[in-house]
Formats: C-alpha cells, structure tokens, sequence
C-alpha cells in the first residue's frame, strides 16, 4: 500500500503518478501481505487474506505448507527457526533474521545451492522491523529454486554472503543503495547506481516518485532542481 | 638557354635528368612525380572509399558529384577550410614541424622510383639505401608529432607506431637485400644499389626476382609485403590509429589542413613502398612476359594495353551515365559523367597514336603493377581485424626477421650454386 | 584502491617515489564516452605499462529507477517500460513480465500465443546476436562483419513492425497472451527469413572463424572456468562457452519451449573465441526452433481470459526465462491492488559485468575492450 | 663527369651544420636540441655526397637520422624533464670550456695555413660509381676478421641493453 506523501500544492501538474486516494479504503490495510507473515501469529491464521476485494471473487491460492526431505532436516537443525510455504508451486523458507545467515551457509554447502540467483529486499514500512531480505537460489545438480526471506530492522545490520556466493558482491551494493540496509562483511559496500554523495534510498516507500536530492543537483549539475 | 633545355632531348642521351645533370628537365620530372602523386591520392582517396563500401555491402559516397566522384574534392576543400587548432601547451614549432618531416621523407623517397629506364629524376648509385634511409626518417615525423600534441593518447599512439615502424624496417631491409644479392648473380660479380640497375638486372637475367630460384625470391618478397603493410601502418597493423583503444593515435590533435597532411603522407608512403617492391620484385617497368611472348606481335598487342584500359574506363562511366535515372535533377550528373567518360575516351584515341604508345608503355606497366598492391592494402583494410601490439612484435621479430634472415641465406646459397 | 577519479598522468614521476626503470601504476579512466564501452559504461583500469593490474566498473550513468517507476503503475502500464531496459532484446523482456504476471494470475496463456511469442523471442535473440558480433568485430579492428549483421538483422527488424508496428522496442506482448494476430503472410515472411539468414551466417563464419589475426585476438583472451561463473553468477552464453550445458529453455522450459528439440552449444575453454562460437551455433540453433515453431504453429485464440483491470492476488513470485545475455528473471510482489508492490527485475548484464574484472586480469589493454564485446553486455540493462 | 656539387652547396651544408652545432647546445628543451643534431646529421651527409661517398652518406641517414636519433627521441619523451627544465641551465665552468674550444679552432687554422703540403692540389677523382662495390670488397676482403669482431662487440651490448631494461628475464 504505497502511501505517496502528498505532494506540495505548488506542484500543479503531478506529472506521472495518478493521484491515489489514501483513504483508508484499501483492502489490505491491517495485517502485511501473507508473504510476509510474521512468525508471532499462528500459522493457519495467516493463511487466509484479511477480505478479498471482491466478494464474489474466490479466495486466490494461498501460501501451503511445504513438506519436503530438505525441510525436514532443516527443521530438525533450525527447530521454530525456519518455515518451509509454497505459493504457486516456489517453495520459500521463512528464516529468523538471526538464523538466516547459518541457513544459507548450509543450504549452499549441504544442499548444494551453488547459485544466487539474485538478492533482493522490499519494504513495509507499518511492521517494527520494515524490511523483508530475499535471497533466491538455484541448484544446478537438481535443478531446484529456493526463496529464502527474512526480517530486517531498520538500521540494523544484515549478514552479507559475498563469502558464500561473490555474485552476491553487486547485488548486495545495490541493495544498500536502494534501500540502506547495511551488509555486514561486504569487501566495499559503497552505492552502485547512484552518484556516491547522493542522500536518500529510492526504493523505500517513504521516498516520493519525484523526490530528488535536490542539494546533490544544485552542487553537482548547478540546476536548480531536476524536475 | 634554349640549348640547355633541347640537349637533353637529343636520342643519344640515354640517362635520367639527375645524372645528366640537367636541372631545368630534373623539376619538370619532379613537377610531374609530385603532380602524379598527388592525383593517385585524390583517386585512392575516392577509390579506397568506394572499394571499400562495396566490399561491405554498401555503396560508399553517392552524392557529391555522380558516384561521387567529386567527393576527394570536397575532402580536400573541407580539410583546407576548417580550423586548423594547435592544442594549448603544445610544443608549437615540433608540433607545426612533424607532418612537414613525415611529408619531407616521404617524397623525397620518389627521386629515385625509376618509371621508365630514363624515366626517374635521378638514379643514385646508392638508390634503393638512399630510399630505405629516407623512409626510416618518417619515424621522426610520428614520433614528434604525438609529443608535440602533449597528451597521453597521441604519446602512447606515437610511441607505440615509432617502435612498430622500426622493428619492420629490420624486416624489410633483409629482404631488400636478398633482391640485391639476386642483382649480383652476373658476369662481373658485383651487383647494384640503383634502382634501375635493378631492373635492368632483372631484364638481363629474363626473369622477375619473385620468381627467381623459386620459392626464395616468392618468400622474399611476401616479407617485404607484410613489412611495407606495417611500414604504413595500414590495414592489420593499424594499431597507432585504433580507434577502439587510442582514439586515433599520434594525429589525435591534428585538424584541418595539417591532418590532410598526415592523409596524404600516409597515402603517398604506401605509393612509394608499393613502388620500391614493383621495381624489386615485380621487374619494374618491363611488361609481362618479355622474353616468352617476344616478337612485334607481341610488343603491338602489349601496347595497345593502356589504351583499352583507357577505353574499358570511358565505356564504364558512360555505362553508368546511361544508367542514371531520368529526372530533372540527375540530368546534370549524367551529363557530368557522359563528359567525363569522353574525356577518358580522348585520353585512350591519343595512346593509340604510335610514337605515344612506344613511350607510355613503361609507366604505364609500372603504375598498373602498383595499383594492384593499391588494391591489396584497400582488401586487407576490409578483412583483417587489427593485430594487438605484442603480437603484432611478435610477428615482426619472431617471423618476419628469422625467415628474411633464412632466405638471405639461402639466395646467396643458391647465388653460389648456380655460380 | 586509490581515489580513482585522480587521473595521476602518466609521465608524473613525482606521484610515488620510483626510481627510474621501476614500473609506474598508470591509472586509464576509460568511459563513459568510449567508443567501445557498448553505452556509459566506466571502467578504471590500473595499469602496469600495457598490462591490466584490476579494474573497478564504474555504473549508474544510466539509471532510470525503472523498478521505483513499476511500483506507481499498473501491471499493464508497466509493460512498455520493460522493453527499453536491455533495447536491443526487448522481446525477451516483454515475454519475461508478461509471463511473470501471468504466473501471479495463474493464468496460462494460450497454445497459439505461446507459440508466437516463441516464434518472436527467437528471431530476437538472432538479431541481438548479430548486433553482438557486429559490435564486437568492430572493437577488435574488422570492419565488415558490421555492415553484414546489420543488413541481416534488418530483415528481422521489418518482420516485427509489420507484426506490431515498432522495430527495437516492440511492447509486442500482453499480459495474458498476444494482442495482434499474426498478419497474413506472417508465415511466409519468418520462413523467407530463414532461408535467407542460414547462408549469411555461413558468411559471417568464412570472415571471421578461420581468420588467424581473429583467432589470435580471441583464442585465451577473458578465460573463465565454469565453477568461476557459477560463483559469480555468470549465466548466458558466457556459462555455457566454460562448458557448463545449462539453458533455462531446456531446464526449465516456459512458454512453449518444451515442444521444441533444439540442442545447447557449449564451449571448452572458456575463452572470447569459443564464446564467439557458442553464440554462432546458438543462431543456427534458434532457427531450427523458429522452423519448427511456425511447422507447427496451432490455430486459436490468441489472448487468455484476463480481466480488464488487472488484481493478481497478494503473493510473490519470480519467474526467469532465457534472454540472449542470460538469466533474465523477475520478482514480482502483489499486494492485491492494480499497482505491484515491488518489481524486481534480475538483469543478466549487470551481473555478468561483475565477472569483467577477474577475466580481465593479466590482459592487455587492448584485449580489456575484446572482453568487454565478449560479455555482451547493455548498459540500460546493467543501470536499470 | 662535371661534379654538381658547387661550393655554394659547401658553404651551405657546413653553415647548416655550425648553426645546427649551436643550436644543439643552446637549446633549453632537450626535444629542439635532439632536432638540431638530427639537422646537423643530415647536413653532414649531404657533405659525405659532395665527397662521392654516396654509401657512406645512405649509412649515415639510416644510423645516424633514422635510428640512434629516433632511440634518443625515445629516450627523452619516456623520461619526464619538466623537472630538468626548471633547474638553471648553465654552469660556472663556461670560462674553461671556452678556453678549450678556442685552443682546438687555432690548432685546427695552424694545420691548415702550415700544413698546405698535406692537401693535394685539385679533388681526387673518385670513381663514384663504384663506390659502394669497393667498399664492399674491401669490407668482406681484407677487413672481413674486424667487420665480425665489431658485430660480436654490437651483440654483446644488445644482450645487456635487454637484460638491464626486461624485469623479468
């Protein structure tokens, strides 16, 4: 639910983004999408969306349990640590924030995950700790993808896996410098897209479409403002 | 005065300008080398441009002029006009001097290219080590223009073409002298420097050096070949200009009239080591076969050879006069081209008139034979991708110098053998 | 590494005590305006003399926060911003998304409307091939190869805007399937193709394949083993030329890919030339699928049951498909409404990009613009 | 055969070899002196010709000009003399090197105005065509023992210029 802060009445022409009303009229408002569980409720709970859009309209596929060989032995090491869903046939782990990181390192050398596939991170700013880390992975021996999500405070510090897979190297720059999560670890987490004395992480929600680090232009581009 | 001028002209004269001494008919052959020269240019400029566009499924320039023909014109005005810049904190007097020496060596490589036995400007008795001399010195010209244009690319690219243009003249020079030592296979023994020395060697011995002793005069001269394409930096060996790595090498900074002088430097060195390799190798000015088809035959079907050049040239362009569309617009070009065509046509009727066919025969077997190695540099430009620089020294101290080495060996050798 | 953008000049002895014949660290600021960085790209090279120390890629010159864009637009409206990230194969992008959401809707698209988009998705990666070869053979100094692709590849050009009206940046699918029917003489049109294209890359081989100043240039240049590019998640081409036989149309097939036999060209050695090679068969193979996609194109609907207004449930999913760089993938989150609540899209440039450095080390400067050609990379892709 | 070499072309040559002399040693840039001497080589061939040693002025062009000079070139350009520049370019010795230079021009003049005898009255006439097949002769003839010393000592000096300047042999 992309809360866009509401622009300036100077801006007459909002160029680009249709005005969304923020009434509170938005369905989901209250409980984080299903992905993003948190551990606290009870599973079933969780399961069903809060009240789909439509009436009519059939509850859509919900995340099921996932029971696997490779779920059972990591919920033999892990315990409450991890849960194991599949939604739409992708099988993901829900991981602890604490635990992830021994999570992966296992998955890679035991389960042979040699390849990530890609890092990313999104972010619900209403949950105490706003950010969902995803790690994708892929098996090449057989053939399988694994999500592996986790739940980051703001500020504090995620584990960086640029030991485990180097790919992970840029992915992981990239994340920091769209939405500031700090890697600890990374060789030279520095901003990858973005001109190194730019203030501000795009991606977050709380960061408008047409806000720019209008100090960083004047200095550098010596206009007045990008718009 | 009038005397000066007619003794030279007297049959039993039979000896260049230079040595005869005759300063007045020297600088009317120099007019007329430089004037030749300088119109090869102009053409390769167009023909390099067209060859090369059709041999990549392009058309090259159509529109100044019909088929562009006046495009080597419009070059050269837009090269004169535009500004000529000299980079701030250049070297000016280096920096305006180079192209100056680069041009210096390069022509003054032609008063010793014998068109015809008396055909030259002069004939040094040291002709062929004057000319490698000479060409060594367009080094310098390379080597300070890309420190005059104090910046990095240009030192780099000046650097780096100075020790390419020096490893190859090692190259070069061995085979030279393997087509020197070939000279000396004589009565008396002793062979001869002087160009047309060197020809009249090859017309004595009733064959061309390519195919002497077989396969050592053929090696000896693909040895030359590859060291003159490197000589010039030309086609694989262009690595001074590559325009991927260095921007464009030592003429970086260059503009206008003074870059137009690099162009025609580069264009007129590779006339000349096409010409140093047609006298050495190719028998300069004798025609094909000389002694096999002999007979007046022979010599009048030979003979007439320029002339139907000259003819197949005019049928051509009215060809492509004829072929031109018929609107309005075009009817200009065609007419520019029809006329153009005539004036070729007139050019092949006054090489048929006897005495101007006797006399023209020698150059023109000397340039057909230098505008098929012209042709050669345009190809090489379209196939080979640029050599990198270690492999490109590489293949100039590890090949080229070790076989140029083997068949001086093996040519005096065979010198020997024969006896 | 020190501050990179002070170009330390290379004749400035006094920048580090050396003494006269010991080698100085030349800094080479390559870019953004090269002629052979194929777009904005930068790369600091650090130098000893001719030879390559490391080099650190400089991106961003292009970022057009595409991913920040999808989350204030509808799954619809986001489609044709999808085309101008990798511009040269926007197809494939169109398929990667418009697949995704279908996944997100649990919708399968059509039989006849996979086949087209397999059809399309194939002559993409023919014509991104041959700008590939064109570009590249320009960087290492041969001149014509370019003049051949580019006439080549305008055919394909013409077949898709007579199919959808644009040439590079086609939008040609929809989410749920295709929009346009194919135009009468589609058919014909991709078969006449075929036939003109397998000779020509018969051609492209007479020039370049047993060209010795090519093979010289190519042959050991930017090796990297197969274990390296798994590490650093190196896919594509570039994977399969060290010898790793991995293609995602074969692994795990989307769209109507698994209808189709077509072999996976792999290399040996890893090195530019057997890259060259692998992307050359991979040509020869798309035609042989192209051929037996339009043998066997099925008669029907064109476009799945999609409601107007697009509402995939709330979940995430990441589908990937074969884009002729690589894995192109995307992480789709819905959090119910019309706009998605995160696109995240996994780019194969900017990842292969990172493998530049560790294949660069201990080559020539020269050879650095030759691997730079071999990644195939595009910087709208690497910068998003 | 009428020589072509008048005594302009003497008077010439040698004042552009005097000019080119000073120009050598006043220059304050090393590139511009390195111009003069390659000038002051070239007119010292020219003066080779004028003497019908033709093979000896083409030796001089492609060594002299074309090689060494090109090497020097090289030399100065890969090694940066901005901080040369700076320092003052003339020492406190310039007393004694006029005193020397002015000790060599009277022994040269007392040579010649005493030493009339040595010169032959009229130029010898040289065959000039067969220079070069002279000096080839008598190169491989009588001094072919020296000739393949000489190139023994060259090689040993390639072989040390290689190993001082490659890091890694």
């Amino acid at each position: 639910m992309p809360e866009d802060p509401k622009p300036p009445a100077a801006r007459s022409t909002n160029t680009g983004t249709p005005e969304k009303p923020v009434a509170g009229a938005n369905p989901v408002s209250a409980t984080p999408p299903a992905a993003g569980a948190p551990p606290a409720p009870a599973k079933a709970a969780a399961a069903a969306p809060a009240k789909p859009a439509a009436p009519a309209k059939p509850a859509g596929p919900v995340p099921t349990l996932w029971e696997a060989a490779l779920v059972d032995r990591l919920k033999r090491r892990f315990g409450s640590g991890i849960e194991a869903w599949t939604y739409l046939g992708q099988h993901y782990l829900q991981a602890d924030g604490a635990v992830v990181a021994e999570l992966l390192q296992i998955l890679r050398d035991e389960e042979k995950f040699d390849y990530c596939v890609d890092v990313t991170a999104l972010h619900y700013p209403k949950r105490e700790r706003p950010f969902d880390l995803v790690w994708i992975l892929y098996s090449f021996p057989n053939n399988q993808r694994v999500r592996v999500k986790a739940q980051f405070a703001d500020g504090a510090g995620a584990p960086s896996v640029v030991k485990l897979w180097p790919t992970t190297n840029w992915l992981e720059r990239e994340v920091f410098d769209m939405f500031g999560i700090r890697f600890e670890g990374h060789p030279d987490l520095k901003r990858i897209l973005l001109p190194d004395g730019w203030k501000g992480h795009p991606l977050r929600k709380d960061y408008g479409i047409l806000q720019q680090d209008s100090e960083w232009v004047q200095i550098n581009l010596g206009i007045e403002s990008g718009q | 005065m009038l005397n000066y001028i007619t003794s030279y002209l007297d049959k039993n004269v039979q000896v260049t300008p230079g040595q005869a001494g005759n300063i007045f008919w020297a600088l009317v052959y120099i007019l007329c080398v430089f004037g030749g020269v300088s119109l090869v240019v102009v053409c390769m400029n167009w023909l390099e441009r067209k060859i090369l566009a059709h041999m990549q499924v392009r058309i090259g320039p159509m529109r100044v002029g019909p088929h562009g023909l006046l495009q080597p014109i419009a070059d050269a005005l837009k090269l004169i006009l535009k500004e000529d810049i000299i980079p701030e904190g250049a070297d000016t007097v280096v920096f305006w001097f180079a192209p100056l020496i680069i041009l210096l060596a390069v022509f003054s490589v032609y008063c010793v290219i014998p068109f015809g036995p008396t055909h030259a400007i002069t004939d040094m008795n040291i002709g062929l080590l004057f000319m490698l001399g000479v060409s060594s010195l367009g080094v310098l010209g390379i080597v300070m223009a890309g420190w005059a244009s104090n910046s990095h690319y240009p030192l780099i690219g000046a650097l780096r073409s100075s020790a390419q243009m020096v490893s190859y003249e090692i190259a070069m020079g061995l085979a030279v002298v393997s087509a020197v030592l070939m000279t000396s296979l004589n009565a008396q023994g002793t062979g001869t420097l002087s160009m047309i020395g060197i020809v009249q060697a090859q017309q004595s011995q009733h064959i061309w050096f390519a195919f002497k002793f077989f396969p050592l005069g053929l090696i000896a001269f693909v040895v030359f070949a590859i060291a003159m394409v490197a000589e010039t930096n030309r086609a694989p060996f262009d690595l001074p200009e590559a325009e991927s790595e260095l921007t464009a090498g030592f003429h970086t900074e260059y503009s206008g009239l003074r870059w137009s002088l690099f162009m025609l430097g580069e264009y007129a060195g590779m006339i000349a080591v096409s010409s140093i390799a047609t006298t050495l190798w190719l028998g300069g000015w004798m025609r094909p076969f000389p002694n096999l088809l002999r007979g007046a035959a022979w010599d009048m079907a030979f003979s007439l050879f320029p002339a139907l050049t000259f003819f197949g040239l005019a049928g051509l362009t009215f060809y492509g006069a004829a072929r031109m569309a018929k609107t309005s617009f075009f009817r200009v070009q065609a007419m520019g081209l029809a006329g153009f065509g005539a004036v070729l046509g007139v050019i092949g009727l006054i090489l048929l008139l006897p005495p101007v066919r006797t006399g023209i025969q020698d150059i023109y077997w000397f340039v057909a034979k230098i505008a098929v190695f012209l042709y050669l540099f345009i190809w090489y430009r379209a196939t080979f991708p640029r050599y990198r620089f270690d492999q490109l020294m590489k293949v100039g101290w590890k090949v080229l110098l070790p076989v140029g080495l083997g068949v001086l060996i093996l040519t005096a050798a065979a010198g020997v053998v024969t006896g | 590494m020190n501050d990179p953008n002070s170009a330390v000049s290379p004749l400035d002895l006094d920048a580090k005590e050396s003494t006269f014949l010991d080698a100085n660290e030349l800094i080479l600021n390559m870019g953004p305006q090269h002629p052979a960085t194929h777009g904005v790209l930068r790369v600091i090279l650090k130098l000893d003399g001719e030879k390559v120390l490391g080099l650190e890629c400089i991106i961003g010159y292009l970022h057009r926060g595409v991913e920040k864009i999808a989350e204030n637009r509808t799954y619809a409206m986001f489609n044709p911003y999808v085309d101008r990230m990798d511009y040269v194969a926007a197809v494939s992008n169109g398929l990667g998304y418009c697949e995704a959401v279908e996944k997100l809707l649990n919708v399968e698209a059509p039989p006849r409307a996979n086949y087209i988009r397999v059809i399309l998705a194939e002559l993409n990666r023919i014509a991104s091939h041959q700008l590939w070869l064109g570009t590249h053979a320009l960087d290492i100094g041969a001149m014509t190869p370019l003049f051949y692709t580019f006439r080549d590849r305008e055919e394909i050009l013409k077949i898709f805007e007579k199919y959808c009206g644009a040439r590079l940046t086609t939008h040609a699918f929809r989410i749920g399937g295709c929009l346009y029917e194919t135009y009468d003489g589609f058919e014909q049109d991709v078969r006449n193709f075929l036939d003109f294209v397998g000779p020509k890359i018969n051609e492209y081989e007479e020039l370049l394949t047993t060209n010795r100043i090519w093979v010289r240039r190519t042959r050991d240049v930017g090796v990297i083993s197969g274990k390296d590019c798994i590490a650093l998640g190196v896919t594509g081409p570039v994977l399969r030329a060290s010898g790793v036989k991995w293609d995602l149309r074969k692994a795990q097939p989307y769209a109507a890919y698994k209808k189709f036999d077509f072999e996976i060209p792999t290399g040996t050695n890893g090195d530019t030339y057997d890259r060259y090679l692998v992307r050359m068969a991979e040509m020869r193979q798309s035609i042989r699928i192209i051929r037996q996609a339009v043998d066997g194109l099925p008669s029907g609907p064109i476009m799945a049951k999609v409601s107007k207004v697009i509402k995939p449930p709330v979940g995430e999913i990441y589908h990937s498909i074969e884009a002729p760089k690589g894995e192109l993938g995307y992480f789709i989150a819905s959090d119910g409404s019309t706009q998605p609540y995160r696109v995240r899209v996994r780019p194969p440039s900017f990842v292969n990009l990172q493998a530049l450095d560790l294949m660069c080390k201990d080559q020539l400067v020269a050879d650095v613009i030759a691997v730079i050609g071999t990644l195939d990379i595009v910087l709208g892709e690497v910068d998003r | 055969m009428t020589p072509v070499a008048t005594p302009f072309f003497f008077y010439m040559l040698s004042g552009l070899m005097i000019i080119g002399g000073l120009l050598v040693i006043t220059r304050k840039n090393a590139v511009h002196s390195a111009l003069a001497l390659i000038l002051t080589l070239l007119a010292q061939a020219g003066l080779y010709l004028m003497l019908y040693a033709p093979f000896v002025a083409g030796v001089q062009i492609i060594l002299y000009a074309g090689g060494i000079m090109v090497l020097f070139l090289f030399v100065i350009m890969l090694v940066n003399l901005e901080r040369m520049q700076k320092e003052k370019q003339f020492n406190k010795q310039w007393l004694v090197g006029l005193v020397a230079a002015l000790s060599l021009g009277a022994m040269f003049v007392a040579v010649y105005v005493r030493g009339r005898a040595l010169f032959p009255e009229r130029a010898v006439s040289l065959p000039e065509a067969q220079n070069t097949q002279s000096i080839g002769l008598m190169l491989y003839g009588n001094y072919m023992f020296a000739f393949e010393i000489a190139s023994l000592l060259l090689l040993v000096a390639i072989i040390g210029a290689v190993v001082m300047a490659k890091k890694r042999i």
